[in-house]
């Protein structure tokens, strides 16, 4: 019997393999014989490979939470050995692993189910099967990784299969250019994220967590400085530290890489419940948890992850609340909320965050999903100056959004109350450079969600019927009016509401079990390193008894009593006086043009990057733009001419320009010879 | 006075094969109607392959040279992995090329001859021991090629790149010769090991000015067949200008010719001024990557942009020399290698593309390939991806290997500027693929694959070896570690 | 001042002056012929460094070949001197200055005033020998793989050369005395062999003339 | 007495002219072809030169190869430039320009 225990209650290397490979072969048979399949068969082929590798996650997990499991660190397969240099794929499954593992195999199964409803009308029913598998196979690598190298591959791969997804439906322009703007931003982050790992190899010798964490404790390491620019020497935790957190950066969305996020919602909607409730964004936070003993060594790191947290949890969520998009609105408080989780990260509460990142799968899923089922109802529809009084046409849906909603302002009891109250006591808690600052943010982001979510709520769901029911006219389905259907909306098929209450369950109860042992009850245990100085969760825990204590002390903190204001703001614009918000609008005309126009990050970024960076490329190598020239030949002033014909010197097709270039370099090195000779000389 | 070794012809076994051969081709193909050219093309296949296995059979044990004629010719264990490959890049070349050429007259004789002779020439610029049979080599490769790229001679095109190409290529070796003379000058023999003999002890002597000043003539001539700025301006235009099939012959197999003259030159002779050249060759990479990835962004014509991109290319692989050991030269070997091969799928799918009177080269040619013909468009996305260095591809590790070398030299700001670009160059590659896979294809029709089987299959070999190499390149950068074993 | 060093100063002096004629005169005849010059006093000022040999090749295959090869060229292809010369002048000035640096680069790293080396005793002469004899003692024995590739690299040009410049022309009349020769008269004449139609008497021959006449 | 010193400023002032003229001419290319050969015969003089003082044939030998390849590259130069008349009816270099950017 012992013997059979053994066996069965230690994770083995098979049941870890099944788990990210089931998505895998699952979405290569949707993908490689959709035809041979079909749909139902390729559907049905992603379905079971993630469920099955949902039901091994629970296992694991339940194995490594009560079943007594060690932790598991082991490498599968070496890819390369080259010297001491090592590139492995393996695994390191402890606690914080398993947690991801559920969540992004949990989250991502409810998607799936709910995609055989959502997109049972489109051509690329396969495809988009074989993609979301592929995104749950990604995400799984990357969380399951035991080492860097594989922690990138995953995080590539994220950023491929998103790219593929939000450009699913490549015949829309808006699609193709988010899918190249996410892309291309999370290529930034990806540059500081690739910078970091070569800072690890270089510097630690190995891209092995176990080997770099342990490396970490010699105060050696921690003490090291490089010259990057000569005679400014730096850490080297916080170069690496800083690198990696670009990365992150890129990934979370957290500003001013945010700017790819709400455009994504160019995708259908249950990617947009995958990228951001689930997988992608949560990547980053994950990450930064997960390499706690860098950051730990770094206060000035922590501190830059503090400021950019805070300044994206605060700013983000006020553009959300001049969205009339469902789905954008829904987008922004994503952003808004992995604000939070940074900030927990910047204060050491890596628990906190990794905590908010679970309940928020939950909630944000549950929002995405129940913001698809009102987008079919609208048909197709998002826009929710069109909405309106939808509750009593689909109960489902509108119950359980308010569950996710209440859950999203931490109202108390619910999930997110539990891991947000506490990252903004951790906060206040914490006396790290810039911690007043983000105090400031969080407090006011609190206001700010209330105010969107329950905005989102009322012009959704309740007052007037904005649309008009106008029985078919004999017209195509697709082409009518905005805001005119043909039958009144109805209550989504149960594929779209089962996912949705099986998703609103634990957004509303998962903290009261869970709070105590995963924020301090040292549940991460070794999988997470804080400093002792820095340990705000502990002195936290100190005055946490219990969750119901905890609850009813949340209707005394000042936290609730500003989310009760945003309610109570919320009801009186949006559900009580519908006029108000439009002469609000105008009154505060300059504020409202900076958050409808995003505070104009995204037009600077097209000045700065696209319209610079190509008229730099072509300005200077393409002989400048034709008028340019002929204006200057056609006699304009003599230095916009003479600066024309130095651009017209490089590659100007002339073989004089190119021998000159030539000997310029040749005289240019021999320059540099006599001056390196005349040195010695003297 | 030393006399003839019959032993010796051994040691130049391959060379004197395909010399041989050559001039047989010649004579057959003579006798040869235009119909019957597929002879010809078997045939210098034949010849490539049987050069390949004596290089193969005859090879010294790692680590060990054998010399022959007095050390005009050394055979080392560098000279045997660059020789096979260039032998490899040049059949790549004569298989993916015959459709092409003969779609457009261009299937004569003289495409195979000049480019056999050109195969000579590079083996012998590898295998070169002497200044005499380094300039030799190099002019039997030059010189070929300049023919080679005019070979389409009712094309104005090709024609103004040949001309280009020719006079900066003679400028070019022009000032290589007088740098050789200034190494004669000051050491009073052309042979590379006395040279390096002298060269390793001149510290402080009136000798060193004088070969540092000759090293910079060389590293002109040098910079100049790998075409890294400021002496690339020949490159975009040879390759925009040349037929698609010498554009391809003078990106892979011309590449690691260039290496193989680097080597030669730097290690080989003037070793012992390694903190010169490392320093002259990071400045030549830093303005290559900068350069080259700039340049691509505004291009529209694929032939330009992988031209610049080889500039970026070639600035990726002088990091392998800043360091100047043993473990740098096999990475910039490596990364040449990697190099040569990623860009034969490249132009080999564009000659796949071209029909009579069009060629596949403006980027959107291949607008909605992925419509048109899936698995062709698979391949293309393959090249692009490794080429801008996206793992797990070949190219990926070769970029690795290379930075590691920067790194490891202390040369953290090149690695650190080579990395930008390397994002930077990643926009233009992408370019590619959005195009193949978003855009609609001009035309529509399906894309019929060349009824030419050996090219189908090779090409599609050479395709996924970029990706199998992504996995299993460790033997081939230990085998390149390896051949540098003694010299290093 | 000794007598070689006079000459050499002359034949210098001729040879930098011709060098600068050859990239600065707009006729490209006169270039050639300038060019032609500048071999002639380079030689004489190798004659002056004991190298015979390469001084008298240098006449024999520069001038006697290389240059007629491009006189005949300059006059095969009819071009324009007038308009050729734009631009130079304004070029000048950089190029000049350009060059000019160079050279001082140049000369700077040589040294060339720590190279007063003295011309010693002519080494071939040392060795008892003729200029000739000492060169072809080195190049056929140490540099015999070198001179046979070099006899490849001449193949080379040729076997580019003549498909870039041979072009059979078209549309012209000469006469191919083989072909004459070889001529079969089969090939000329061909009999061809013919069922006889009888027209068929009749009406309906009639009836088509009669139609075709009737206005 | 002629020094080595004699021999290489002529030969680097000889260099000199030849550069110059690639990259000032702005006439045919036939004057590019000819002051390549100026810089071909710069290097001869220079290994000439090192090969009397140093009293090895070796400079001398090199400069016989260079010779051989010089007037291969000649034909081959000239050849090219064949085609390029007949393709563009000039040899102008100003006018060679269709390839750039």
């Amino acid at each position: 019997m012992a013997a059979f225990q053994e066996r069965w209650f230690v994770i083995s290397k098979t049941v870890l393999l099944i788990i990210v490979l089931a998505p895998l072969v699952g979405g290569l048979v949707a993908g490689l014989f959709r035809r041979q399949v079909g749909r139902a068969g390729a559907a049905a082929a992603a379905i079971i490979g993630v469920a099955l590798s949902c039901v091994l996650s629970f296992w694991v997990f339940y194995q490594l939470a009560w079943g007594g499991a060690p932790v598991f660190n082991q490498n599968v397969y070496t890819w390369v050995e080259v010297g001491s240099f090592g590139m492995h794929i393996g695994f390191l499954i402890d606690r914080l692993t398993a947690m991801m593992m559920v969540v992004v195999s949990f989250v991502s199964l409810m998607v799936h189910i709910y995609t055989i409803g959502y997109m049972a009308d489109d051509d690329g029913y396969q495809r988009f099967f074989s993609y979301i598998a592929l995104f749950t196979f990604s995400m799984l690598l990357l969380c399951m990784a035991n080492n860097f190298l594989q922690l990138f591959i995953g995080w590539e791969l994220v950023g491929l299969a998103s790219y593929l997804l939000i450009g699913f439906w490549f015949k829309r322009p808006s699609a193709v250019f988010a899918n190249l703007k996410a892309f291309l931003v999370n290529r930034v982050g990806d540059w500081g994220f690739v910078l970091g790992i070569a800072g690890v190899l270089y510097w630690f010798g190995s891209l092995d967590y176990a080997q770099v964490f342990a490396a970490t404790l010699d105060p050696v390491n921690a003490a090291r400085t490089v010259e990057i620019i000569p005679g400014h020497p730096w850490s080297v935790t916080t170069v690496i530290c800083v690198c990696l957190f670009i990365g992150a950066m890129g990934k979370s969305a957290q500003v001013p890489l945010h700017v790819w996020l709400p455009d994504s919602m160019e995708g259908p909607t249950p990617i947009s419940a995958l990228i951001h409730a689930a997988t992608m964004v949560t990547a980053g936070i994950f990450m930064v948890a997960r390499t706690s003993p860098l950051f730990e060594l770094s206060e000035m790191a922590l501190s830059f992850v503090l400021v950019i947290g805070a300044t994206t949890a605060l700013f983000t969520g006020l553009i959300g609340i001049v969205q009339n998009d469902i789905k954008r609105v829904v987008a922004y408080s994503t952003l808004s909320q992995l604000g939070y989780m940074t900030v927990a990260l910047g204060v050491s509460a890596y628990a906190g965050g990794v905590y908010h990142l679970m309940t928020h799968a939950f909630f944000k899923a549950l929002l995405f999903l129940g913001a698809g089922s009102v987008i079919i109802a609208m048909h197709h529809d998002q826009d929710m100056r069109r909405m309106g009084g939808l509750a009593k046409y689909m109960p489902i849906t509108a119950i359980t959004m308010w569950l996710g909603s209440l859950a999203l302002v931490a109202a108390p009891g619910f999930s997110g109350f539990f891991s947000k109250d506490l990252i903004i006591e951790a906060v206040g808690e914490s006396s790290r450079w810039g911690s007043g600052y983000a105090y400031f943010c969080v407090m006011a982001g609190v206001f700010v969600t209330s105010l969107y979510s329950f905005r989102l709520l009322y012009m959704t769901f309740h007052g007037k019927e904005r649309f008009v029911v106008e029985p078919a006219r004999g017209g195509a389905h697709h082409d009518h009016e905005p805001g005119h259907l043909e039958h009144p909306p109805r209550e989504s098929p149960w594929v779209i509401t089962v996912p949705l209450v099986l998703l609103a369950i634990p957004s509303v109860l998962i903290g009261w079990s869970t709070v105590q042992p995963m924020l301090f009850g040292g549940w991460f245990g070794g999988s997470i390193r804080v400093a002792p100085a820095n340990d705000v969760l502990k002195v936290l825990g100190q005055e946490f008894h219990g969750p119901l204590a905890f609850t009813l002390h949340g209707f005394t903190q000042l936290t609730f009593w500003i989310a009760l204001a945003g309610f109570a703001v919320a009801t009186w614009i949006w559900l009580l006086n519908p006029g108000l918000a439009t002469k609000a609008k105008k009154t505060l005309r300059p504020i409202y043009a900076m958050l409808v126009n995003k505070y104009w990050v995204d037009d600077l970024y097209r000045v700065l990057f696209m319209q610079g960076g190509v008229g730099f490329g072509r300005g200077l190598w393409k002989r400048g733009d034709v008028g340019v020239i002929d204006g200057a030949v056609n006699g304009s002033s003599w230095i916009v001419a003479r600066t024309a014909a130095v651009v017209r010197w490089v590659q100007s097709g002339y073989l004089y320009h190119y021998a000159f270039a030539m000997i310029v370099g040749l005289i240019l090195l021999l320059g540099g010879l006599w001056w390196t000779v005349a040195r010695i000389a003297a | 006075m030393p006399t003839f070794n019959p032993a010796d012809l051994r040691v130049i076994a391959p060379e004197l094969f395909l010399v041989c051969s050559t001039f047989a081709i010649l004579l057959i193909d003579l006798f040869l109607k235009p119909t019957q050219r597929h002879v010809t093309h078997w045939l210098a296949l034949l010849a490539l392959v049987v050069a390949g296995a004596l290089v193969w059979s005859g090879a010294p044990p790692m680590g060990e040279v054998a010399a022959a004629f007095d050390g005009m010719f050394l055979r080392d264990g560098m000279a045997t992995l660059l020789k096979l490959f260039v032998l490899l890049t040049i059949a790549l070349v004569f298989v993916y090329s015959r459709p092409y050429q003969r779609d457009r007259g261009l299937n004569i004789g003289e495409f195979y001859l000049l480019l056999l002779f050109a195969a000579l020439g590079m083996m012998l610029l590898i295998s070169a021991g002497n200044l005499v049979t380094v300039f030799l080599g190099l002019e039997l490769m030059a010189l070929s090629s300049f023919a080679l790229v005019a070979l389409n001679r009712d094309s104005p095109l090709s024609s103004e790149a040949a001309i280009k190409f020719f006079v900066l290529g003679a400028l070019a070796s022009g000032l290589l010769l007088y740098g050789m003379s200034m190494l004669y000058g000051a050491t009073g023999t052309l042979d590379l090991a006395q040279i390096r003999a002298v060269s390793d002890f001149t510290a402080g002597s009136p000798h060193r000015t004088l070969l540092a000043f000759g090293l910079v003539f060389l590293i002109v001539g040098i910079a100049f067949e790998f075409g890294a700025a400021p002496f690339h301006m020949w490159l975009p235009d040879v390759y925009h200008g040349a037929p698609t099939s010498i554009t391809l012959f003078i990106s892979s197999a011309s590449k690691l010719a260039a290496f193989g003259l680097a080597y030669r030159l730097l290690e080989g002779a003037l070793g012992g001024l390694g903190a010169d050249w490392t320093f002259m060759l990071a400045l030549l990479a830093t303005l290559s990557l900068a350069v080259g990835n700039v340049i691509a962004i505004a291009q529209s014509n694929l032939k330009r942009m992988l031209a610049y991109s080889t500039i970026s290319h070639i600035g990726f692989a002088l990091l392998g020399f800043v360091n100047g050991t043993q473990q740098g030269f096999a990475a910039a070997l490596f990364y040449m290698i990697c190099y040569a091969l990623m860009s034969t799928v490249a132009f080999g799918i564009m000659m796949v593309l071209a029909r009579v009177g069009f060629e596949a080269e403006e980027i959107d040619d291949f607008k909605g390939l992925n419509q048109r013909n899936p698995w062709y468009a698979g391949l293309m996305a393959i090249a692009m991806f490794s080429l801008a260095g996206v793992p797990p591809l070949w190219g990926f590790f070769a970029k690795l290997m290379v930075l590691k070398v920067a790194i490891d030299a202390g040369y953290l700001w090149l690695a650190i500027v080579a990395i930008i670009f390397a994002i930077v160059g990643l926009f233009y590659y992408l370019r590619v693929v959005k195009v193949m896979y978003f855009d609609a294809p001009a035309d529509d029709t399906p894309l019929v694959a060349p009824a030419d089987y050996p090219l189908r299959w090779v090409l599609s070999l050479n395709g996924l070896a970029l990706l199998v190499m992504g996995m299993a390149w460790s033997p081939l950068m230990e085998w390149c570690t390896r051949a540098f074993a003694v010299a290093g | 001042m000794s007598v070689q060093l006079f000459f050499f100063y002359t034949f210098a002096v001729i040879t930098l002056g011709a060098a600068a004629a050859v990239v600065s005169v707009r006729n490209p005849v006169h270039a050639a012929l300038f060019l032609v010059l500048t071999f002639f006093s380079t030689a004489c000022t190798w004659l002056l460094a004991d190298a015979e040999f390469l001084a008298v090749a240098l006449v024999l295959v520069y001038v006697g070949a290389v240059m007629v090869l491009f006189l005949f060229v300059v006059m095969m292809l009819d071009i324009d001197i007038a308009p050729l010369r734009e631009g130079f002048v304004r070029a000048l000035p950089v190029g000049l200055i350009v060059a000019v640096i160079m050279l001082v680069e140049m000369l700077s790293l040589i040294g060339v005033r720590s190279m007063e080396a003295v011309q010693s005793v002519d080494p071939a002469l040392a060795a008892g020998m003729s200029n000739t004899e000492w060169l072809a003692m080195t190049l056929f024995s140490r540099f015999l793989l070198p001179f046979e590739v070099a006899a490849l690299i001449l193949t080379v040009a040729i076997i580019a050369a003549i498909p870039l410049a041979l072009r059979p022309r078209l549309g012209v009349k000469s006469q191919s005395v083989p072909r004459q020769v070889n001529v079969d008269p089969r090939q000329r004449l061909r009999i061809v062999k013919m069922r006889s139609e009888a027209p068929v008497r009749g009406q309906s021959t009639e009836a088509k003339l009669g139609e075709g006449l009737e206005p | 007495m002629i020094t080595l010193a004699h021999y290489l400023t002529f030969s680097a002032v000889l260099l000199c002219i030849a550069v110059a003229g690639i990259f000032i001419n702005r006439k045919n290319v036939i004057v590019l072809l000819m002051a390549l050969e100026l810089l071909l015969l710069a290097v001869n003089t220079n290994f000439i030169a090192f090969s009397r003082f140093l009293g090895n044939p070796d400079g001398q030998v090199f400069v016989f190869f260079i010779l051989a390849v010089a007037a291969a590259e000649a034909a081959i130069g000239l050849a090219i430039l064949l085609v390029l008349f007949r393709n563009r009816a000039t040899i102008n270099v100003g006018e060679i320009d269709s390839l750039k950017g």
